[in-house]
């Protein structure tokens, strides 16, 4: 790449803040491991969005202090959690048909890869991964409204990760709605990713350099 | 008189056999029966199918006994995750059966097993590797695949309170997979920290009426070992 | 019939009594609409027997005193009822998974037609009845481990209603498992009804003139 | 702030059109969302397919929704029953389309609506006259049907206690219907005999999470009608 980066990508939080930002109040969303997580703490509290975790918690607030964890309030991806005003606890089987049912306004995941047709890959490298860990990943990506995915824009070594098709073993087909990554904001359309905000300095000709996926307008 | 519990984890786990299938519930420790996993460790019985969420973590619990060459196949939806050493030790020698399965559609196949439906459709996983071999069919447009139900021949499970009908009631997070696997065993084994007086728990608030429960077991455990980052 | 009848049969109220005796400590139990919701007053009160109502309600007592009604509390029958200690709510959802699971230990039902293959007609006097009223009926029949049958061994016209075949819709196939009757109480086997208990002075002729079915001793 | 409440039962019911799909809750007359009802017929919405235990009984109701001729379809476990009577005219004149099902199927249906499940398979009517022109399958030996889910475009439904997020509680035998109802519509509408802050309620009775609950109306209606004989 012979141009002089003219932008900074976003760090974690800034993304995860990105995010929330999106997030309309009454929604009720579940967030997935890793960045996601942190997105709940950039919806400002007087917004209030219901937040789901699968174990059987709908209305989970933020961490506890560390003195007053409760070590039986944890969430899916086993952090103590807190819960607000409005709560209420139910079995695995009544949580997940709540995913599966499409109650759900949004569920926010992190991918390896998105296809411009919304394919999702986000739990297996391989074809050949006999062991993998699903969680769920699946039943999230198939049962929610909308799916968004927060994930980098590219592989560590450049390569890009919003592709025409995943190479890795799909987690749902079509399900991805929108992508946010370090660098932009993307829905998934018809015609393929239409950008929908890039970080200051970023260019549609930058970006498409670092996507498989035919970008539009 | 109706009284479920009795004296030890020994008598609570008397008669399980080899090749039962043991649906164990608890989400990362919370809920989690581990007296009843230990006293099964212990009880013997061997060539288990196990249904839990993962496939162990650590060296305790259902790690251990996968380490001990007890269980011929696990069904759960982490097999490979933070912490899983034993049972890649073991599956790397070839010496358990994994399918692997999403949490929901477990959680939704042991509960056909628990209301008599032996199989049904779901959108989760389809067009996926884990399609594979399984019916597809199209509702509506959308392609789903069909399931069947799982039936534990035993299932552990922990509640925070529980009265001699085998009422139960979970504390947070520990509901988990507690209902919906204390409802799909032909025999279900409860330890309870706490003990109630019949009448003593709210109609509206028992979690897992005592018809779904055989045997009970007092085991005031305390509260779930503190996760550390 | 020629033969002087030496017989009484059994009144509903002890009709109701001699299927009470049967039932051991412990079991989970439904009562169907008629005599068998009278089975429940013949259960001593220090027997602990669970029963079940389809609406949502495990641990049914009896019925409350005319000043002491609660509206809320109604049986699948429309009766008012009352709540043991030891009892719990669930929704129909819950309460028909716990039916059709395979959870009670007996539903006790009323029939028209019971067949010694152990088919049950209980629903439908016509195969032209477009309209009727199934209620539980089916699932009770299908999904609880045993079906006993409380009914009239005959039909008021002296025709048997226990039949080598049903003639009447069925409500489930092969369900039956015995049959108590105003005359004698019958086990459904596989070579048919095998008759277990009859009122003093019965004997298997008389009864048998009154069955279609094959009896067995 | 998230508010479902609305003033009135007439902006509750706003906006159901002609041809809906509505599940009504309810059973004998227990824990049924008669306002709502009253409103529906009110509200002028014709050409529906309802959902509710019984096809109506006395005069009132959902009996009255049928009088008016606003019900294309009725499904129901219950059709000729006494006190039907209103019903039994309609149909006689072939004025509605019947679908007779067994109470339980009719609530798993509606379970399999809210849980993302199009079909399933169950004992309940194999063999039987309602079997006819379902799919029927064995699976280890026994016979089963398949059923398919019903989805509600509306759920009327009655609670005790809501909150502000329609986090519902019911009371005694006035559950019955009302969760999984409530859980299968697109546009769920509660009435409620009392409001309750949010947080008042506990995290554990909650029968059913404000997110299945779309708008609320707060109708102290009182006990249900006194039953005689």
């Amino acid at each position: 790449m012979a141009e002089a980066v003219k932008w900074q990508p976003l760090a974690r939080d800034a993304l995860a803040a990105r995010v929330a930002q999106d997030i309309p109040e009454g929604w009720s969303v579940n967030l997935g491991i890793g960045i996601p997580t942190l997105v709940g703490n950039y919806v400002p509290p007087e917004r209030e969005v219901v937040f789901h975790s699968e174990n059987g918690i709908l209305g989970m607030g933020p961490a506890p202090a560390s003195d007053k964890i409760n070590r039986w309030l944890v969430n899916a991806s086993s952090q103590y959690v807190t819960l607000v005003p409005g709560a209420s606890y139910m079995s695995h089987s009544d949580s997940f048909a709540l995913v599966r049912g499409g109650h759900l306004d949004l569920c926010v995941l992190g991918a390896f890869q998105v296809a411009e047709n919304g394919d999702l890959a986000n739990w297996a490298r391989s074809e050949d991964d006999n062991a993998p860990a699903i969680g769920g990943a699946m039943d999230l990506a198939a049962g929610a409204k909308r799916i968004w995915i927060v994930m980098e824009h590219t592989t560590r070594n450049g390569e890009p990760r919003l592709l025409k098709r995943c190479t890795y073993p799909l987690t749902a087909a079509g399900c991805v709605k929108r992508v946010y990554t370090e660098l932009a904001v993307l829905d998934v359309t018809e015609r393929g990713f239409a950008v929908i905000d890039m970080v200051p300095g970023m260019t549609i000709e930058a970006l498409q350099e670092r996507t498989e996926g035919k970008l539009h307008r | 008189m109706i009284d479920k519990f009795v004296r030890s984890v020994a008598e609570a786990l008397d008669g399980i056999k080899d090749g039962s299938t043991v649906l164990i519930a608890g989400f990362a420790q919370v809920g989690e029966p581990r007296a009843l996993i230990d006293g099964l460790i212990e009880q013997g019985a061997k060539d288990l199918v196990v249904v839990h969420n993962t496939a162990g973590r650590g060296r305790e619990g259902v790690a251990r006994l996968i380490g001990e060459g007890r269980v011929r196949k696990i069904l759960c939806s982490f097999a490979r995750s933070r912490g899983s050493v034993i049972f890649e030790e073991v599956f790397a020698r070839g010496e358990i059966e994994l399918e692997i399965l999403g949490q929901g559609t477990m959680a939704e196949r042991i509960r056909a097993g628990a209301a008599g439906i032996p199989a049904f459709y779901t959108a989760t996983g389809a067009g996926t590797k884990l399609a594979e071999g399984k019916e597809a069919r199209i509702f509506d447009g959308r392609e789903y695949i069909l399931e069947h139900a799982i039936y534990g021949d035993v299932a552990l499970v922990e509640a925070w309170r529980a009265d001699r009908w085998g009422n139960l009631v979970y504390r947070d997070a520990g509901r988990n997979f507690n209902p919906v696997m204390a409802a799909a065993a032909k025999l279900t084994i409860a330890q309870t920290q706490h003990v109630a007086e019949l009448g003593e728990l709210s109609p509206e608030e028992i979690a897992t009426p005592g018809i779904y429960v055989n045997r009970l077991v007092h085991i005031d455990a305390g509260d779930p070992p503190l996760k550390t980052g």
